[in-house]
């Protein structure tokens, strides 16, 4: 059977200059550098393995507890514990050698210098093979999500980026904003290759036992299932705001929820939050978007971007 | 244990469809529930858990850890007590049901060559990973004390096991119902007392495992305990499980749950 | 059982000048004017009954279909259809001539003029005991949630608001915003005497059978569980950003929700898509209250407000 | 009818707690079950529905929409297409399980004194609503015609109940396994010429159900409809469930399910 699906539907997509095996990447931070899953997922049918957050110094993230389980969702406030830039090339990247999928690093700072540097750092890094900028994270101080809020900061650290590499630069929006197809239109004007979305909607959690906020932070992200019509409305109309392509993501868990994200304009999408919950969900949904295709006659899984009927 | 993976290979964990064979009340709001896992059962060892799937309907989207208690044949036993939405949906899950689960997962108990004599400190549903632990040390020739607590006798978990295996073995309920009255703790005090002991394990509540480290190192025993943190992904992705020690930050899920108690920044952890 | 409760905990909360008998209210377009929740809920023991939202003119709403289920919410694109403010009049505030509970009713307007209008009709009418402004329902094409998105105009409908009547003021909040704290002042600034939130987040959700949007006006408002850490996150940023009292709302099914609301500051709470789900919401969240305050020795339910311990 | 609840006071829905009886598959992708609910089985009428809460841990949080096929004392049936996560849910439910419902719900169907002879046009689960309607036009003395459609004969629903109180009974299945080869709307037409009828009754897609009043104006039949739409509340506050007609929206919970076919604007309505 799968044999017969990989043969009959072009499972490929372009981002860009990209062009992947697969529209099935994985998203930043639930997938550390694919290690702690090679034991469940065959890594180089992925189209892509996005990174953890990496930033230029080591960051310890916030005090523990870190996630609070929501109504088909959960609240993370890690707070992107990372060891670095430099780590990261030794452990990470060297690990990654002997694998065959393109490395998207998930870059984080607190100031422009900061994302830059990162890049700077990993320019002369072979394996690496495209940068996703996170301008998003709720769950840190300053930088994260306070670039990704505003227009003009957005296009300050994707044009700073853009002038640090040639590589394929993807923007990773935020969800917490009134107008996204405004900051996305910035940030595709300052030079970004694609656009992620969405990052997690700041939420909050109390336990009634204690009086106490469930996560030590008191705020964290919210991810899952739950996000998913957020998250499609905005990748729809990010996707009718830019010409670059779109890569959809929030709280796809199946096959059926990638082809939502796929009709409603991602060029390809990313499991986050479900690989927790199977940590197969990405093959899962790779395999499954075939057979959707292949169920209704489409050739090109490519074809599904943006297919909407309205 | 804490990062020393390399003492513990063990088989790369892996997601496992498992049926309920049994699942039967032993106290009030605790449950054993006996599953089909025959690659789990062939290959965990003391103090690892798996990451189970309750349901794939529910609300409740992550995973629960549990350790497992024992092996037998092609099955584990997981002992839980039911406190939330996940394990009121165990409860009530009934023979033949099928659920699926990741394991086996952590890093375990550490038993060092030649030890001869170990105490084993449970309080209440502590007493879940110390089960396959306290058999295995006594499978080796080890010497087993076990010092268990409960509020009340009806709540001393895995009593049976326990009292099968140990050498000896004494009580503590908050009633005095069974045994002595009061904490574990002070039980564990005048064993530490006693008894010429290798190592001391535990598992309980977090502020009972710190006083018995206490009371381990100044005896000048080693101590390992079994820690719980919130996990979402249980193979080491997430980070969501930190625990600080004197080597940095740790995760539960694949450096622990068991740590040496002497490498934990106790003034640090979370209380859960 | 009950009355123990009831005798020991004392239920009632001020919301500026009105004193409620219950922190517990139904959320507008959720419970219609009371009159089909009668065979469930005694009415009289709500702390206070907030309305469909009523417009100057009869409006249609959108066409169907308008609601759709997602993970743990669902989406609505209802669109305001009411009959209009003369009509609400003659047959909903007549009905609820005979039912002694306070009556708060949600204005909606495509201009400053309209919402202006619709005070002006109500405040002869000796029923209404408040009014809630509607400037954030993501559902309707000009006005709606365009006011609530940006603290000038939001300001505006409620000054002119304002001058209308001297009866209570709620404003009503929308979520899709980058800085919800920022609206919350400047409503509170215009004079409102309350805010409630949070309306809808707007999402979408696409019908892979068919490729179609499944809502006909293919975006909607999301509701229930799956909000409730956004709409925990809003009340408690409001909460700390404003004087006046707040009135929680999203997701909440049952006392434990409730508590989690007015912990992070809400004065009073109001139960929306809950009562979908099971007609007795508003009754058991009451009473659940009730209890969760007496199991702790809480004497008066407004001591939770703002009890959150960070 | 449409509006005209004057006809039909019924009594006040309620919120019931019910326990499957029993569960069956009674066709390929169908299920009956029956209910425990003794308030609905004693107050609902032909035509009515309930809004059943199939589980409580579900993500799904929504209620479903089910007509009452049969009552038979206390208990009420239920025939469900599976489709989705509720029906998928509602299939695994087995003997003992308690679940809730409010009910009865709607606007059933009118049977205007005098009437002697009435059609029931039925396709697929169309069949459920007409069950208790077929029955209680029996019961009255009206002679009852039936044309009961589907794919193939093994998805002709509620077969036996037809053929016991139908005069006639005629079926139409696609592939010509029982009865006439092709749509129950040609039956129709055939049995609108042969038969001196009253009255249309009709349930089914909402394409067939067009066809079915079409034909009935045009032999001058008066015809009733019963509608699906999608529900939040069931009880008539959401305004989801809108239905065009002359009159203006009419809600199809409470102003139907089951509307005049005479008044619906059919041009403007959803096919779901
Ligand atoms: C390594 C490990 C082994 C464990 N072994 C056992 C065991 O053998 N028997 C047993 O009864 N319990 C054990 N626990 C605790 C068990 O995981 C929790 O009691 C259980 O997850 C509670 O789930 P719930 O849905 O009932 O509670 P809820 O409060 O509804 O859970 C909400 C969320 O919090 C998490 N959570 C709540 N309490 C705990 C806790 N104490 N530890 C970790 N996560 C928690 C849940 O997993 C879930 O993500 C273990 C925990 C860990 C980390
Ligand atoms: C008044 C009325 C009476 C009905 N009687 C019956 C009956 O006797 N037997 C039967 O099999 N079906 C009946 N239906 C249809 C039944 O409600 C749906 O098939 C069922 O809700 C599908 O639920 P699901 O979770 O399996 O599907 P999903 O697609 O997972 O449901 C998602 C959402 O869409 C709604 N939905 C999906 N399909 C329909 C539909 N056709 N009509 C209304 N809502 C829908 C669901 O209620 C839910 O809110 C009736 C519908 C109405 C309005
Ligand atoms: C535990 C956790 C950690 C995350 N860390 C990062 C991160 O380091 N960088 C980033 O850009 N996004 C991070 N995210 C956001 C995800 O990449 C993703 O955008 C979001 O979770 C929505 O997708 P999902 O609902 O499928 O999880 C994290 C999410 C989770 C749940
Ligand atoms: C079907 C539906 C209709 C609604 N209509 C209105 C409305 O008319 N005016 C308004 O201010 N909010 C309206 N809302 C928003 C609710 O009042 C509430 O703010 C929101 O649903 C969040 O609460 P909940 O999650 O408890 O439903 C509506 C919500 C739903 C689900
Ligand atoms: S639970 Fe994910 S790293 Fe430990
Ligand atoms: S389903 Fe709510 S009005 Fe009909």
């Amino acid at each position: 059977m799968r044999e017969g699906v990989t043969h009959t539907v072009d499972m490929s997509v372009k981002l860009g200059n990209l062009i992947l095996r697969s529209p099935v990447l994985t998203a930043s931070g639930t997938f550390a550098s694919g290690r702690e899953f090679a034991d469940f997922v065959d890594l180089e049918r992925l189209g892509g393995l996005v990174t953890k957050g990496v930033s230029l110094e080591p960051w310890e993230g916030n005090p523990a507890p870190r996630i609070a389980e929501t109504p088909s969702g959960m609240l993370n406030s890690i707070g992107l514990q990372n060891p670095g830039v430099e780590a990261f090339c030794k452990k990470d990247l060297a690990w990654l050698a002997g694998v065959d999928v393109p490395v998207i690093v998930n870059v984080s700072g607190h100031t422009v210098a900061e994302y830059v540097g990162v890049i700077e750092r990993l320019e002369s890094e072979p394996r690496v093979d495209g940068y996703e900028v996170n301008i998003s994270c709720p769950n840190v101080d300053s930088g994260g999500m306070a670039f990704g809020t505003a227009c003009v900061p957005a296009g300050e650290v994707t044009r700073a980026c853009r002038a640090a590499t040639r590589r394929p630069l993807i923007v990773k929006l935020s969800p917490n904003v009134t107008d996204v197809a405004e900051i996305a239109r910035a940030v595709a004007g300052a030079g970004a290759d694609a656009i992620s979305l969405i990052n997690t909607l700041l939420g909050m959690a109390i336990d009634t036992g204690t009086f106490r906020p469930r996560l030590a932070r008191v705020v964290g992200g919210l991810s899952g299932p739950a996000i998913k019509p957020v998250a499609l409305r905005m990748v729809w109309q990010v996707a009718h705001a830019v010409d670059v392509p779109v890569i959809g993501m929030g709280g796809i868990m199946d096959a059926e929820d990638a082809a939502e994200f796929m009709l409603a304009g991602a060029s390809a999408i990313s499991i986050g939050t479900a690989n927790f919950v199977d940590p197969t969900t990405s093959m899962r949904v790779s395999d499954g978007l075939a057979e959707f295709c292949r169920a209704r006659g489409i050739r090109r899984v490519s074809e599904l971007t943006g297919a909407l009927r309205t | 244990m804490g990062g020393c993976a390399c003492s513990q290979p063990g088989v790369p964990p892996a997601l496992e469809n498992v049926e309920v064979v049994a699942n039967d009340r032993v106290a009030s709001g605790v449950g054993l529930v006996v599953l089909h896992a025959p690659r789990t059962a062939a290959t965990v060892r003391p103090g690892q858990f798996v990451h189970l799937r309750i349901s794939r309907e529910s609300a409740a989207l992550l995973r629960r850890p549990f350790s497992v208690h024992r092996v037998r044949g092609e099955r584990i036993e997981i002992l839980y007590q039911v406190l939330g939405t996940g394990t009121r949906l165990l409860a009530e899950r009934g023979a033949g049901e099928e659920m699926d689960l990741i394991g086996p997962l952590g890093h375990g108990w550490e038993i060092p060559p030649g030890i001869t004599h170990a105490l084993l400190v449970a309080g209440g549903l502590g007493a879940a990973p110390l089960g396959m632990l306290a058999e295995e040390l006594a499978a080796r020739g080890v010497a087993v004390t076990v010092a268990l607590g409960a509020p009340t006798e009806e709540r001393l978990i895995a009593r049976d096991l326990f009292e099968t295996v140990a050498r000896r073995f004494e009580t503590a309920t908050d009633d005095g119902s069974c045994g002595v009255e009061g904490f574990v703790t002070g039980v564990c005090e005048s064993l530490l007392a006693d008894e010429a002991l290798d190592l001391v394990y535990t598992c309980g509540p977090e502020q009972m495992q710190r006083i018995v480290a206490a009371q381990a190192a100044e005896a000048g025993v080693s101590c390992q305990v079994s820690l719980e943190r919130l996990m979402a992904c249980g193979i080491g992705a997430c980070l969501s499980c930190v625990v600080r020690t004197n080597e940095g930050q740790k995760r539960a899920c694949v450096d622990g749950p068991v740590f040496d108690a002497a490498t934990l920044l106790w003034d640090r952890s979370e209380i859960l």
